[in-house]
């Protein structure tokens, strides 16, 4: 696939110049929390493409089916073993991977955290994930667009899989918006909106039944973003929804206006941009950059959603629409990284 | 069991002179006159009790529209519970049941998305659920290893194949206006069309359980193994026959499915499995073999149903949700069991 | 001549020789009687001849056609329907379903059990099994089950009908029932193989006798009146000999003994009222009785199997009979079940591991670690006791003939040394030799002061072993007969008048 | 059961295969003697066929820390097998295997952040997975419900309490210095210490199932209920002992994996129940009960271990990694079978 190629040309002559080997075979992975679900993939996807682009990097990806820590451990350690020259992580339980990174950054695999700071403890320098609280705020801006200043009313919330610490931040961030800005209006929930399809959408119709005056239901997952629209559709109810991640069914929505907006982790970004990082390094002999790469959130409304949609259509299609983004993120570096320890 | 009760054995229930109720049509009739008797009905009477405690702390519960869906969001659980019945009744399980109703689902739409006329995909898409389930009956019989093996491998084989052709996506822009859309996702005098099928599949099921050869065959097996195969019934052939039927029933799930959600998304029925065998086992259906009870499968999944839209009302913390879950299933079989108690107290005397 | 034909047969499972070179020809009109003594090769042949089991050699002619028939299901279509020993039933189905196995009279593409009820109904209760056809089979006794399994047979209006120990399981009155049917179809040209170790119904049924030992024919088709029974046993057991049991008349209750065991005006709802009976150690009680006239439910009184309503019971160690199997087997109580396939016997296993079932796993007697070759031992030293025919103490049980089967059970129960030995049908398919042996066990075990009860559908081996026998009639007791009075003829009539 | 033994009557050769097998100590002896007629064989040797395939196309693989990874690996899982070997064999399945080691790890981590001692935590973890196994006993016992409903409500109830206990969220911040966590977690020889841990228990769970009375009196409940109960053995007893064995060994499993990953997640081992099974049917206990391998259980898991480990090295495409891990799972239990029925045909030829 023809990936962005940014500073490719400056590449070389660093390759030449730096410790780096500009041609030298690469043997590097990408772990992820699960094959099962898109914005996973589409972390994958991004990784492969930075993969693809440098062209001479065999990339092992791999992840559990399901969600499932311990087993996406195992395979981390086995990525240690056939993936020397840098893995990427991303992973929904970072601390269950205490040793085993140790293990890696103790045999100088260069390692980037993708999606979730690398957990307390570790040696991980690089840290490329978008900000959840971040993402939950820029939905709550949206909502409130859409919100006279003295509203009343309930605001339901649901969370798709409890426990999960990325989804508890982007409610945080959510519901700081609407408490700040939007004082009258009760926020109830957060309630267990489950993940598999269908029960997410049995939930969610409990929900909207169980709350008959509340004037908006939103969601921070992506499955939500497709039920809330069908519930609307099949009840005849109105009510504002929206919801986080960008499933092309919720895109849909957005276009038929049923949602207000979805807010993106842009997660393709966040696997290029690792895998990237890694692998110019190895060419450049530069070390790799330490600190929180944060991609950013992008808030997908009925201004940008042909676009956003046009976009999602393949992986030509994305590659072609981020090589803009990432030549400009690459350039400057320095924006684009904070402090670890400021990740949220 | 003791030779004391000669002729005194069987409930009155039992004794009742049934003989005309023989006829399969009669035979609803008689099934009707012996409800009180049924393995199902304590399941339902303890769904009932359910649904009542929730409507007096949530009357808006009791709404026709809240119940109607509650009945809705149990149809494709129902479905796959009421073969799973079969197949347990036979000693068997299959676990692939999720996956298959989910790849099913996702090749209706990619047909869809082909061009293909919404009717003939939603067919092949059943076809294609009974072929899943002939391989696993394949499977089982040639490689000759347990069923549940067969389709805990199965499980994910098929649920990679969904995500491998949908590529991982949401399978959408679904022809909504179609009639399959509008007919099996819509309503039929105000009830949603995958119920009537539900119901239908409940009568059609239990029939062929209660007065065909083949019924009796599938319960034969599990009864006695061995006597079964001496007197001549295939063990492989009806296996075969069940494997397929659950296969075909994932693929009638799977088109109800489709047409009430309008798109696929490659995850959809996962972890159904677990949730069928259970509605099988709590309506009635042991795992010894031997019986089963399609209805009372079926009032499983509906009771699961309730369950899980009841506490929406409740407004339980996220954290404390699974929590709630779990205690109001372990109330609901606890109540179901405590009907049942007093005929396995008889079941359970031994004599000499 | 011959409808059904079996030819040099042989069979071998594995080690075990289970027919060397086997035959026997099937007369219409003629009940042919086929004998041995336990694990012969008889059940084997039969189950050749039906379909159930393919031969090594030999080979099978219906009506003077070579057949080879796929399944039971598949003999039944061809007019050969077989009673098997080992109850090939389904207990979770109804009595009708168990009656039309595979598949019944169809309406359309559905059973039609209003036809099959009404075809099943005149043949129920030529056999008087008048018991609801819904009931679900399980909640049949074994002798209910027994009559199922034959009416199954009877329904598929065969020519050929093979019966292998029809009777074992039956008392005396629904025995001669079944024995009169069995004449009624010889009058019909039906051709009758008919297998049972109690040889006066043999006798006094069939028209041919055949007799096998160790797999082979030593005595085909002789004419039954050119016999005497001493040589159908001496023929049976060839160069062994029945010691006969010399029934030892009680010598007065031994100091090592412990105490009687007390039954004190016992009741228990429907089964029992007033019972009153003592048992004294070393002493053999015989229960007989019809039916549900209440000696089964004495047993199961004594086993905690069943409460007693009013009146007690007191173990010889003096303590009240506990409630519930599993204290009274504690209590040292050992209940021999008659239906050993489903209470008795774990089929899958080794011979050694089910006798050792009761006291060493059960009971822990033997510690927390259990030593097989200790175990392998005792079993073997039953085994050559009762003359237990198996490759090896290894063999899995399931694979012993019916009457070894038995033989299982009862050294399991031996083996606990038990202070109350409660037996039902202790010797069920067991061989008139093997029997003898095993009555010499019993006997010998209450020598030891052990209180023993005894149901039996046999009522020769009551008469015979028993040194008393309680006659019960409708709950009650109806006399105890001892000594002189202690016969068939009068345990017969007081079991069915009432009256001695 | 050896091949001398048939045909001859009740020799003393028939003790000889066995007789230094009967002390416990010396029974491993004489288990390795019957090696080649183990149960647990096929499944040994599908295994080690899988590794060698895999190693062959990616020699790395083979690397002692790759393989003793996926060992470690293999551990958590290893463990409920082994439990629910002895579970099966009695014909009862425990679907809350994997809350319960859930529930036990987060519980030991809040305690330990409470500031008490972790080895002291960990033991009260141990203790607390033997007293969720005793609640399933309970529930079964007096609610009067099948296991596997049972245990499919407490399966979210104990979930739903880790939930609730950590607020959903990750427990941290472990004293990682400590020697729970230094010796637990770490290496003894150069080995994983959870994989000397699993070791141990294969041998002790293995003694316990085939030299005392207690494996006996499992094993008979599982052969025929009806004939244990009648020769006085109390199921509910032994079903009781059973599920509070497989609670102890969910909290062991817990303490070590506490002690490796430094750290809980409310959702760790969601799950492990399907795992679990699988592992041990593949290992050969097969679910009509009566007989069980707790070694093969444990083979079992980690056959399982090494298909998630090996796919690693294949670089599958994304969508295609479910597909490729069900496909593999079937590969190796057909080789597995295909042994299997080898070796059983020898059996039904020795008569036995
Ligand atoms: N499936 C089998 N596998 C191994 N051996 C067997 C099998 N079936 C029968 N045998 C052996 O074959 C021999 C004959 O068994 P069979 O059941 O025919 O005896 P039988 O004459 O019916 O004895 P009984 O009068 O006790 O019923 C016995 O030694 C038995 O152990
Ligand atoms: N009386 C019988 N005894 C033994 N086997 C039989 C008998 N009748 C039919 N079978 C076998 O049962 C199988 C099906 O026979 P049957 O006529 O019951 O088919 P069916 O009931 O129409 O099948 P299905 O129930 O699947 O439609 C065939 O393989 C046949 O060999
Ligand atoms: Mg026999
Ligand atoms: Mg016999």
């Amino acid at each position: 696939s023809s990936g962005p190629s940014g500073s490719s040309g400056s590449q070389e002559t660093a390759g030449a110049s730096g410790g780096g080997d500009a041609k030298k075979p690469l043997k590097m992975g990408f772990i992820y929390a699960t094959s099962t679900q898109n914005p996973f993939q589409e972390m994958a996807f991004g990784a492969k493409a930075a993969a693809d682009q440098d062209g001479n990097v065999t990339l092992n990806q791999a992840a559990p089916v399901g969600v499932n820590g311990p087993a996406q451990v195992q395979l981390f350690q086995s990525a240690i073993r056939n993936s020397p020259d840098g893995i990427g992580l991303e992973t929904l339980t970072p601390d269950l991977f205490v040793r085993p990174i140790n293990q890696a950054t103790d045999q100088n695999i260069p390692m980037a955290a993708v999606d979730t700071a690398p957990p307390p403890g570790t040696k991980v320098g690089l840290f490329v994930g978008n900000s959840n609280t971040e993402l939950g705020v820029a939905l709550g801006e949206e909502f409130i667009k859409h919100v006279p200043e003295d509203a009343t009313g309930d605001v339901v919330i649901g969370n798709d899989i409890p426990g999960l610490q990325l989804l508890n931040q982007r409610i945080e961030g959510l519901v700081s918006v609407i408490k700040a800005k939007r004082p009258k209006l009760t926020i109830k929930g957060p309630f267990d909106a489950k993940s598999e399809p269908t029960d997410n959408f049995n939930a969610w119709q409990g929900i909207v039944k169980a709350n008959p005056k509340a004037i908006a239901f939103l969601g921070v997952g992506g499955q939500d973003g497709v039920s809330l629209p069908l519930i609307k559709q099949q009840t005849g109810r109105d009510f504002l929804a929206g919801s986080a991640d960008i499933p092309p069914e919720a895109l849909q929505a957005v276009k038929k206006g049923q949602l207000f907006a979805l807010s993106s982790p842009e997660h393709w970004l966040k696997g290029y941009i690792a895998m990237r990082l890694l692998i110019d390094s190895k060419r450049t002999g530069k070390p790799v950059p330490t600190g929180w790469w944060n991609p950013g959130t992008l808030v997908v409304n009925k201004d940008n959603v042909d676009e956003i949609i046009k976009r999602q259509t393949d992986e030509t299609s994305r590659a072609a629409y981020f090589k803009a983004v990432v030549d400009k993120q690459l350039a400057d570096p320095n924006t684009y990284l904070k402090p670890i320890g400021q990740a949220n | 069991m003791s030779v004391d009760d000669v002729g005194t054995k069987g409930t009155p229930a039992l004794d009742a002179p049934d003989v005309p109720g023989e006829r399969p049509g009669g035979g609803l009739a008689a099934l009707a006159r012996r409800v009180p008797a049924m393995e199902s009905m304590s399941v339902l009477v303890a769904t009932i009790a359910l649904v009542v405690v929730i409507g007096i702390l949530h009357p808006d519960f009791l709404s026709a529209a809240q119940l109607l869906d509650t009945l809705q969001a149990s149809v494709y659980v129902g479905l796959l519970a009421g073969g799973m019945a079969f197949l347990i009744s036979m000693r068997e399980i299959d676990l692939s049941v999720g996956s298959m109703f989910g790849l099913s689902l996702i090749s209706m739409g990619l047909l869809i998305n082909q061009g293909l006329s919404p009717w003939l995909a939603g067919l092949l898409g059943v076809v294609l659920g009974g072929v899943l389930g002939l391989v696993n009956a394949l499977v089982v019989q040639y490689i000759g290893i347990p069923t549940i093996v067969a389709t805990l491998a199965t499980l994910s084989v098929y649920r990679g194949l969904s995500l491998a052709l949908s590529e991982g996506q949401q399978v959408t822009g679904m022809p909504v206006e179609d009639s399959f859309f509008t007919i099996l996702g819509g309503k039929i005098f105000g009830v949603y069309t995958s119920v009537w099928v539900l119901i239908i599949f409940a009568i059609v099921l239990t029939v062929v359980l209660r007065f065909t050869s083949f019924g009796y065959r599938v319960r034969s097996i599990g009864s006695n193994p061995d006597a079964a195969t001496f007197s001549g019934i295939s063990a492989n052939r009806v296996r075969m026959q069940v494997l397929v039927l659950v296969g075909l029933l994932a693929g009638v799930a799977a088109a109800l499915g489709l047409a009430f959600f309008t798109s696929g998304d490659p995850n959809i029925g996962t972890g159904f499995e677990l949730q069928a065998i259970a509605a099988a086992v709590i309506g009635g259906t042991p795992l010894r073999g031997g019986t089963a009870t399609v209805v009372g499968a079926i009032f499983g999944a509906i009771l699961l149903a309730v369950v899980g839209s009841g506490l929406q009302y409740f407004n339980i913390p996220v954290n404390w949700s699974s929590f709630a879950t779990g205690a109001v299933i372990l109330l609901a079989v606890s109540l179901d069991s405590l009907l049942r108690r007093r005929r396995r107290r008889k079941d359970e005397a031994l004599g000499l | 001549m011959a409808i059904l034909e079996a030819r040099n047969i042989g069979k071998t499972y594995g080690g075990v020789v289970a027919l060397k070179d086997a035959g026997i020809h099937i007369e219409a009109g003629s009940v042919h009687a086929l004998l041995g003594e336990n694990g012969a090769g008889k059940s084997t042949l039969i189950k050749i001849m039906s379909g159930a089991v393919t031969p090594d050699r030999g080979g099978i002619t219906l009506n003077g056609k070579q057949v080879r028939f796929r399944n039971t299901g598949d003999a039944a279509r061809h007019g050969v329907a077989v009673v098997s020993q080992e109850l090939s039933l389904f207990p979770d189905l109804d009595i009708l379903a168990n009656l039309y196995p595979v598949t019944g009279p169809r309406r359309g593409p559905f059973l039609d059990r209003r036809a099959m009820a009404e075809a099943a109904a005149p043949v129920l209760d030529q056999l008087g099994l008048n018991v609801p056809v819904r009931t679900r089979l399980g909640d049949l006794s074994l002798a209910q089950r027994q009559l199922v399994e034959i009416a199954r047979a009877l329904l598929t209006k065969p020519r050929v009908l093979i019966l292998d120990e029809p009777t074992s399981a039956l008392e005396q009155a629904s025995a001669d029932r079944l024995l009169n049917v069995v004449r009624v179809l010889r009058e019909h040209q039906v051709g009758v193989v008919f297998v049972s170790h109690i040889l006066e119904e043999v006798m006094a049924l069939s028209d041919v006798i055949t007799v096998l030992r160790n797999g082979q024919v030593v005595m085909e088709a002789q004419d039954r009146k050119s016999l005497s029974m001493a040589e159908v046993v001496t023929a049976m057991l060839g160069d062994k000999t029945v010691q006969v049991q010399e029934k030892v008349t009680l010598t007065a209750p031994q100091e090592t003994a412990g105490g009687e065991l007390r039954i004190v005006n016992a009741g228990s709802q429907g089964a029992l009222s007033e019972v009153s009976l003592t048992v004294r150690p070393g002493e053999i009680l015989g229960l007989a009785g019809l039916a549900g006239s209440g000696h089964q439910a004495t047993l199961e009184l004594v086993a905690g199997l069943r409460r007693a309503d009013s009146g007690e019971v007191r173990l010889p160690s003096g303590r009240r009979a506990p409630n519930g199997l599993r204290r009274s087997i504690a209590a040292g109580v050992a209940v021999v079940s008659g239906d050993r396939r489903r209470f008795g016997l774990m089929l899958d296993k080794p011979i050694w591991e089910n006798i050792a079932q009761v006291r060493a796993v059960a009971l822990n007697r033997d510690g927390l670690f259990l030593r097989r070759t200790a175990l392998r031992t005792r079993a073997r030293d039953h085994g050559e006791r009762m003359s237990l025919r198996c490759s090896s103490v290894d063999q899995r049980t399931g694979l012993l003939s019916g009457g070894n089967q038995q033989k299982v059970v009862l050294a399991k129960w031996l083996d606990a040394d038990p202070s109350v030995l409660l037996l039902d049908d202790p010797t069920r398919g067991v061989d008139v030799g093997a029997k003898a042996e095993m009555h010499t066990l019993i006997r010998s075990a209450t020598q030891t002061g052990t209180v023993t009860m005894l149901c039996s559908t046999d009522v020769e081996e009551l008469a015979s072993l028993c040194d008393r026998v309680a006659v019960f009639y409708r709950g009650r007791v109806a006399a105890i007969l001892e000594g002189e009075s202690l016969t068939q003829h009068n345990i017969l009539e007081t079991m069915n008048t009432g009256e001695s």
